[in-house]
């Protein structure tokens, strides 16, 4: 059983079809990239599986489980963590603080015990702050930690995006665009932090323009076109199918 | 230091009433009646607060819980001859449970609208205060609310009918609320409250439903309110209508605006000035109104988060 | 007076109050469509218009044609004056700020008018307001006809404005995208200027439509904005056209409330239908747009 | 070369600009020829989208010059730089989405009353047919790609004598952003100067006569799009190795 699957999904939009019946299956530990030309329907499909758009057609399970139209907050707790295209932080909260947030929803529910602060969950915060020093020390901002994350560069709070996604510690990170508007060198790093995320057996999938960031890390290329997917396979493969040069590549 | 600083002040305010008497003998009626004043409305601003500063929606609907809470205090009281505890808590219940219902639909209007629907619902419930004459008697008031007493029935108990003894019942209940205040706006709940209000899609991707955490704050902010409008009619013995028209929201957003959106000191300051200020300068409601909206424009077009970030400014 | 008569009576009635809701909801969709902005003060322009009216028609003794004209332009004038002193510090800022400080304004205006002009409401019967037109059984002032035909006129001729000319093209766009505004030249704040004079030059001129029907007092405006509101709110947020129509509605279903169910609660059946609109289609009546 | 210098269209010289408490430009100088295409590259938050708006006047010049065909444009309003030649596509959409395509471009003659316009609209379809088969359509409905050619055809009814334009390929698929910089260099040698800001920088120095790496606000390096590609510092530090 594939860790993700995506049957048949459909997403219309007033006269445009975003997804027109994908299928897709994300096997565990797989590190498998998304790329299609601009409106073919990548980041509907996240929005569509992560709960952000309710699908008008079509199921998504996670782990066996349907998760279709699910509401985003249930899908993040069952374990899939993702960013935005748009870096997306809580600019109000502390760089440490917007890893906390992240941590703390999959841990307790009870609203007295919150209320309450009981020794269990005083335990746990202490535990979630040394986590999120972590974090914050692999992304290269243990100096922010206290800083407001609305004061951080444009770069600064991609990064910390990124981090925030890793704190519950998913089974499956969506990974939207992650280098857009990123400088190359912050690219090289962000490849890095990705690779290392795999090795540790995390499942990752990516919509990336960049192809450099695609050929060099993904193990599976799935293309969408309109909508559909037209093609899948290694990057090697990918790079000369000729209905991907032709919707994508160009020349 | 600190920790002393809040000791000497907690000891201030809890003297207040002998100080008072020591102090300015001849207006000690007047002056004490104006700190019951400023703890209610205090405790009423941290409850808006929840709302406005903490889950950043910008509620207009407050007026419309406190006289829920205050009409149900006094018909309990007075219709159903109910001790003064087993009213507090029906009102802060009657309050929350219609703000329960009501914010189910209202929080699936966004910004604008919620603030418009909101302002809808306080205005509905001020024109139904003044023409459900059989239940509220319309502007003639409900009369003759009973002074509180505390205790259960059977048991000792206690009836409050001097000026210093309310000042404290409202002073324990502002204290009360500080607590619940701090309790909501740090630590897990507080961050989760802000992640809703910093960033509603991202707070989704953390795990957090944001409607959960907005119906929490706007739900416990109107029994808060509710329960002060209890304390309200037990202390005047007297409601009428006017007192849940605009003009509260205006008072609110005064205090909470001008003392510091989300902050608990800002608001308890905000409090403070705006209650004890204008009733010590004996303004007539109306140029008051006209102060407090120059003044409110001023501050809020000049320093958006209020006193409290014009106090930070000139500590620097 | 047979049910019928008494029916078409009321419906007509909630046709002048809905013009009348309709022009203040169409300079308020304007603003919030043009600029980006929530003007909380926007009732108060229809009651200082109201007050200018009363000053030339009842205190100076001009001609209605002229006192008519005379407080449009007197907010016109002000319209502008409150952008160059409130509008222009605040339209940068969150929509919070821009409520609380328009909200302000409104508290301002309110009672300084209550100061200066007193509580009591004043009236300004005109010599169209007491002919009666009757047909059949059915009576309608003269001034009500006006109302409806001046309504009609100033709507079609607001749309032929946003729709072809050069000003007007410039509103549409500012409303879909400001930073493009810039890029192709426009002068945003030229462009809000325009919108501002023309918003309260729009309430004004309801002002002096319908004064010589309704008593002017001044907290007459809170509710008015409410109403208002409501109608841009339910009519798809700063879409002009669905304001107006939301309006008439509002107007027609508050006159047949207040004659058929309650007077006393007719203000708010106007809310509970905006909200059970806004239930049903959170987007509003008309579907949300971009632009005005 | 002095006679070079000398003829710099754009030039600007220790320009500080910034946004309320933050300086973000802290004396950028720069010198555009006519008919060169520059790009300028550095880190996020090096200030390269600031001192477009700077130049365009939609951030305040603190300190500085800046000169336009030799004349002092700093703090002029949009408007005026507009019509003294300098276009601005900036990042990201920025485009009237509930206008057609036709409209958006008659917006982007909105400064201009001559009789020439609706001419010059039906030269730019015939130049970008992706365009005059949407004409019609809301440009709110077509594809990033389309959007960004519509924006830099939007800046063309002006004329302009330097084009600035943002990350013009940000988001962009591959095929969309060899048409992106094509269009630019087409442009080019039409005869307008180019002054873009790209973080795809390896294509974008491709392109480009001559490079600017800023760097926390000022000036790091300066040089021929070869130079800089070839410089094994800005190799290492901005275009990822």
């Amino acid at each position: 059983m594939a860790l993700l699957e995506v049957h048949g999904l459909v997403k219309h939009f007033i006269g445009v079809t975003a997804v027109d019946g994908v299928d897709l299956a994300v096997e565990r530990g797989e590190l498998v990239s998304l790329i299609g030309p601009n409106g073919s329907g990548k980041t509907t499909l996240f929005n569509c599986v992560t709960g952000y758009l309710a699908a008008d057609a079509g199921r998504v399970l996670f782990r066996g489980r349907d998760v279709t139209n699910a509401a985003p907050h249930r899908v993040a707790r069952l374990g899939v963590a993702r960013t935005f295209q748009q870096v997306s932080v809580f600019p109000r909260l502390s760089a440490l603080e917007n890893l906390l947030v992240f941590l703390q929803q999959h841990q307790e529910e009870r609203l007295l015990s919150r209320l309450l602060r009981t020794r269990r969950l005083r335990r746990l915060e202490a535990e979630a702050v040394e986590r999120a020093h972590r974090l914050l020390e692999l992304v290269g901002l243990s100096g922010k930690a206290d800083a407001g994350a609305g004061t951080l560069s444009y770069g600064q709070r991609k990064l910390l995006a990124f981090a925030a996604a890793l704190m519950p510690d998913p089974e499956l990170l969506l990974l939207d665009e992650p280098a857009a508007a990123v400088n190359p060198t912050m690219i090289n790093q962000m490849k890095e932090h990705i690779l290392r995320l795999h090795g540790q057996g995390k499942t990752v999938v990516l919509v990336e323009h960049n192809m450099d960031v695609v050929m060099d890390i993904s193990q599976r290329v799935v293309v969408l076109d309109h909508g559909q997917k037209i093609a899948e396979g290694s990057p090697q493969t990918i790079r000369r199918d000729a209905r991907v040069i032709e919707a994508y590549f160009g020349r | 230091m600190r920790r002393a600083a809040i000791g000497a002040l907690a000891a201030v305010v809890v003297s207040a009433p002998w100080l008072v008497a020591a102090l300015v003998p001849r207006q000690q009626r007047y002056v004490l009646h104006v700190l019951v004043f400023t703890a209610l409305f205090a405790a009423l601003a941290l409850s808006y607060d929840l709302v406005v500063g903490h889950v950043g929606s910008l509620s207009l609907a407050h007026p419309a819980f406190f006289g829920v809470g205050a009409y149900t205090a006094a018909l309990l009281a007075t219709r159903a001859g109910w001790p003064f505890l087993g009213a507090l808590i029906g009102a802060a219940l009657a309050a929350g449970v219609v703000a329960a219902l009501v914010g189910v639909p209202l929080f699936r209007l966004t910004e604008h609208a919620f603030a418009v629907g909101t302002l809808g619902l306080a205005l509905v419930a001020s024109v139904v205060a003044n023409n459900w004459v059989e239940v509220t008697r319309g502007p003639l008031c409900i009369t003759e609310i009973p002074k509180p007493v505390l205790g259960v029935p059977g048991g000792p108990a206690l009836a409050i009918t001097t000026l210093p003894g309310h000042y404290w019942l409202a002073l324990a209940a502002l204290a009360a609320v500080v607590l619940l205040y701090r309790g909501l706006t740090t630590f897990r709940l507080g961050r989760a409250f802000h992640a809703v209000r910093d960033n509603e899609p991202l707070a989704g991707a953390a795990g957090i439903d944001p409607l959960k955490y907005r119906l929490l704050a706007f739900t416990i902010a109107a029994t808060v309110a509710g329960g002060v409008g209890a304390l309200y009619v037990h202390y005047l013995s007297v409601m009428c209508p006017e007192e849940m028209t605009v003009a509260l929201t205006v008072n609110l957003l005064v205090i909470v605006f001008l003392g510091g959106v989300g902050s608990l000191r800002g608001v308890l300051v905000g409090a403070v000035l705006f209650t004890a200020l204008p009733e010590v300068l004996r303004l007539a409601p109306t140029w008051r109104l006209v102060i407090y909206g120059t003044l409110l424009l001023l501050v809020v077009v000049r320093s958006p988060e209020g006193l409290e970030s014009l106090l930070r400014r000139a500590a620097r | 007076m047979t049910p019928i008569a008494d029916l078409l009576e009321q419906l007509l009635h909630g046709l002048t109050l809905g013009a009348m809701y309709a022009m203040v909801a169409a300079g308020l969709a304007l603003m919030l469509g043009v600029a980006r902005l929530i003007n909380f003060a926007h009732g108060e322009f229809f009651m200082l218009g109201a007050y200018a009216f009363w000053l030339g028609y009842s205190e100076l003794g001009l001609p209605y044609p002229i006192a008519a004209l005379l407080a449009p332009a007197v907010m016109v004038i002000f319209g502008i004056v409150y952008q160059h002193t409130v509008i222009r510090a605040i339209l940068p800022r969150s929509w919070h700020v821009q409520l609380i400080a328009t909200l302000a304004t409104s508290i301002v205006l309110t009672n300084l008018a209550i100061i200066v002009l007193g509580t009591q409401p004043k009236e300004v019967p005109t010599t169209l307001s007491a002919r009666i037109l009757e047909v059949g059984g059915f009576r309608i002032a003269w001034q009500r006809l006006l109302v409806l035909v001046a309504a009609l006129v100033i709507f079609w001729g607001l749309d032929r404005f946003v729709a072809r000319t050069r000003t007007g093209r410039a509103m549409r766009a500012m409303s879909q995208n400001r930073e493009a505004c810039a890029v192709v030249g426009v002068d945003v704040q030229r462009v809000t200027l325009v919108t501002f004079a023309l918003s309260a030059g729009l309430a004004a001129v309801a002002a002096t439509l319908v004064s010589p029907l309704f008593n002017i007092f001044p907290d007459m405006g809170t509710v008015l904005t409410l109403k208002a509101f409501a109608a841009v709110v339910a009519g798809g947020f700063g879409y002009v056209n669905g304001a107006i129509a939301a309006s008439f509605l509002i107007g027609i279903t508050e006159a047949l409330a207040g004659s058929y169910i309650s007077y006393a609660y007719k203000d708010a059946i106007a809310f509970v239908i905006m909200i059970a609109v806004l239930l049903w289609r959170p987007q509003g009546l008309f579907g949300r747009r971009i632009g005005i | 070369m002095a006679a070079d210098d000398a003829a710099a269209l754009l030039e600007l010289s220790g320009v500080v600009a910034g946004y309320a408490e933050v300086e973000v430009l802290r004396g950028v100088s720069l010198a555009v020829r006519a008919g060169e295409i520059v790009c300028i590259i550095g880190s996020n938050g090096a200030g390269k989208s600031t001192l477009l708006r700077t130049v365009f006047g939609m951030v305040q010049a603190r300190a500085g010059t800046i000169r336009f065909g030799g004349e002092d444009i700093a703090n002029r309003p949009p408007t005026e730089v507009l019509k003294r030649g300098i276009g601005y596509v900036p990042q990201g959409r920025c485009n009237f989405p509930a206008m057609s395509v036709e409209e958006n471009l008659e917006m982007g003659a909105y400064l201009r009353r001559d009789a020439r316009v609706r001419g010059d609209i039906e030269a730019l379809f015939v130049r970008f047919p992706m365009l005059a088969t949407k004409r019609r359509d809301p440009a709110g409905t077509l594809s990033g790609g389309q959007q960004q050619i519509l924006e830099m055809a939007i800046a063309l009814l002006l004329h302009p004598r330097v084009l600035m334009v943002d990350e013009p390929s940000l988001g962009l698929d591959p095929r969309m952003v060899e048409l992106v910089f094509d269009t630019l260099v087409a442009i080019n040698r039409e005869g307008t100067t180019v002054l873009m800001v790209e973080q795809n920088a390896k294509k974008a120095l491709a392109v480009s006569d001559r490079g600017l790496v800023l760097e926390l606000g000022r000036n790091r390096f300066e040089g021929t799009g070869r130079e800089l590609l070839d410089n094994p510092d800005v190799r290492h530090h901005y275009l990822g190795g």
